[in-house]
């Protein structure tokens, strides 16, 4: 049981991705909300950093934002509304940033 | 009196928050009024224009088309940062309507000209 | 299926302005669709201001009050306003606007106002608590 | 002393939870303690929120609305809400809350719903325009 | 029931926004009914508990004082993260309260215990 | 007649302070408010480019933010409302970051 991460702003904007990947535990995961979403489409300071928790399968990014903003993710399993409750479900606790 | 050059900036992303919305209307109401008006998109603004917007999931307007009135309402200054679209690995032809794209000195110098400045 | 879980949502976040309370609603529409249960969404910060009766988009666009309100009358759980974070924003019930000598009033139901406490119960109620700023 | 300039006064951010809104504030009272004048205060995006008659913060607390509706008497400049911005966040006049079949309303005066055309004319008027987010 | 443990996390400056008063209201508030909350300050959040606050010339409330509550109302694990500290040059005897200050893995490893937060 | 740059966030939160420092022109000042004041306290990515904006004279701070948040500047010209006031009569126009 670990923290589910929610990131809601873009890594152009604030240093809020920087500062959650700071922190986030090993058993920990991380889903990209709202502005959030761009982090897996654009190259910014953080992309290989983003793109290392990819590949260990602990990055998410909802589905429904991507598409409202036109892009779509390089990196990351993309994930329903639905699909984020269960992982709210299958974290202890949620931590929003 | 010379009509006043007001310029306005689009640093946000869309949909997040309502700032590129806003933006958009404040430009085409103003319009009417004031026909020395010029777009900048910086940054993440550069994403209001990137055609494809499709917001009915998150509930939010999709205020996109309206970006094509700009045209009807004699709006034709729209400048675009070069190097932000760069950023973001988007092309000029992946935006939904004709902008300049432009360097950062002729960005600064553009901004210099403007007597007043709305940021969004 | 996975187990029912009882959920809590915090919302912090405007009705307008900012995404995060729509992002909370269709959380909140998901997380009941799923079969999970929600025993109340707690509403702080600029998050009172989803309780508005007073929001009146364009007919194109949503009203996330009228929607927050159908979607608790339906499954029938609270929508909790912390008090003290609504009257310095201008959230104010029947009963508080007439302590407080005003002529109007603007709290929608099933909207409640309410103090920190029913946050630290539906957070000892909750299997799971979200946030949403 | 330094030459008498218009000044116009664009606020973007709420009455409270940013401090936006309060810098204005403090921004007009210097402007005016300097000797400029103000031709008029826009209130656009979250700014249309420092408009209502029912914010009611603590006693050890300002009241944001209460302080431009005093300064704006006292110097005789207007306070314009953009009126479409204002619909979709809930603050309302006696006369919107009639048309919208509202039973109640919140605009304090003397702040007015005006269009964004006004935003316009204050532009046109001032030597200098200055925005809080 | 075993109460839950409550991670409340401060990561903002004061009086720029709210989020620092509303959440020690909300911690003074929540003492009452539960008596496991544990606050956490990261990033700019160390600069809530830095001495010498005077907002009265910015017209934000000045709440500042009602930290020294948290002792009286048995608030107890008040986490501070070093690396915050130390990279805006402050130390531990220029806050207001006595706090326990954490390395990054010890800031995880407590964050990990919580069975709830809340992010201001 | 130039840019009147304001930046209200900290250089910890959001990159605002970054992006104006890159398209600041040469006769443009920078004034720090609210939340932005930290820039001139602590030490972030932007603090050595913002030090040599002070020394041209380009950079303000205004003196009842750094006061509400107990902190005293390192660098920049400290600023009271009414040379706010005077700041913006002075230059051609305003930008908020």
């Amino acid at each position: 049981m670990s923290i589910l991460h929610t990131v809601n702003s873009s890594p152009f904007q604030t240093l809020a991705l920087q500062q959650c990947l700071a922190i986030l535990g090993e058993q920990d995961s991380l889903l990209l909300i709202e502005d959030g979403v761009v982090a897996c489409q654009a190259k910014h300071a953080d992309f290989l950093a983003l793109s290392e928790l990819a590949k260990q399968g602990q990055l998410m990014v909802l589905e429904a934002d991507l598409q409202a903003r036109g892009i779509s993710a390089r990196i990351g399993k993309s994930c329903s509304y639905l699909q984020f409750v269960e992982l709210v479900a299958g974290h202890k606790s949620q931590m929003a940033w | 009196m010379i009509e006043k050059k007001i310029g306005i900036i689009n640093r946000c992303l869309p949909h997040g928050s309502a700032q590129g919305r806003e933006s958009l209307d404040l430009t085409l109401a103003m319009s009417a009024f004031n026909e020395s008006l010029s777009l900048f998109f910086i940054g993440d603004g550069v994403y209001q224009l990137l055609d494809g917007h499709d917001p009915t999931e998150c509930l939010q307007k999709h205020f996109q088309p309206l970006f094509k009135m700009l045209e009807l309402y004699d709006v034709e200054n729209i400048y675009v940062c070069q190097q932000s679209l760069l950023q973001r690995a988007i092309t000029e032809d992946q935006l939904m309507i004709e902008v300049t794209s432009v360097d950062t000195q002729t960005l600064k110098t553009n901004l210099a000209l403007q007597d007043q400045l709305l940021s969004f | 299926m996975n187990k029912r879980l009882k959920f809590a949502v915090v919302v912090s976040g405007a009705p307008y302005g900012a995404q995060g309370a729509s992002s909370a609603y269709q959380f909140c529409c998901a997380t009941l669709q799923a079969g999970h249960n929600i025993v109340g969404v707690f509403f702080y910060q600029e998050g009172v201001l989803n309780a508005s009766q007073l929001v009146s988009p364009a007919s194109d666009e949503i009203n996330l009050p009228d929607f927050w309100a159908k979607l608790a009358l339906q499954y029938q759980f609270p929508l909790e306003v912390c008090v003290s974070a609504s009257l310095r924003r201008g959230i104010v019930n029947e009963l508080e606007a007439k302590q407080l000598a005003l002529s109007q009033f603007n709290l929608k139901a099933p909207f409640v106002l309410s103090g920190l406490g029913q946050l630290a119960e539906l957070s000892a109620k909750a299997d799971r608590l979200v946030q949403f700023l």
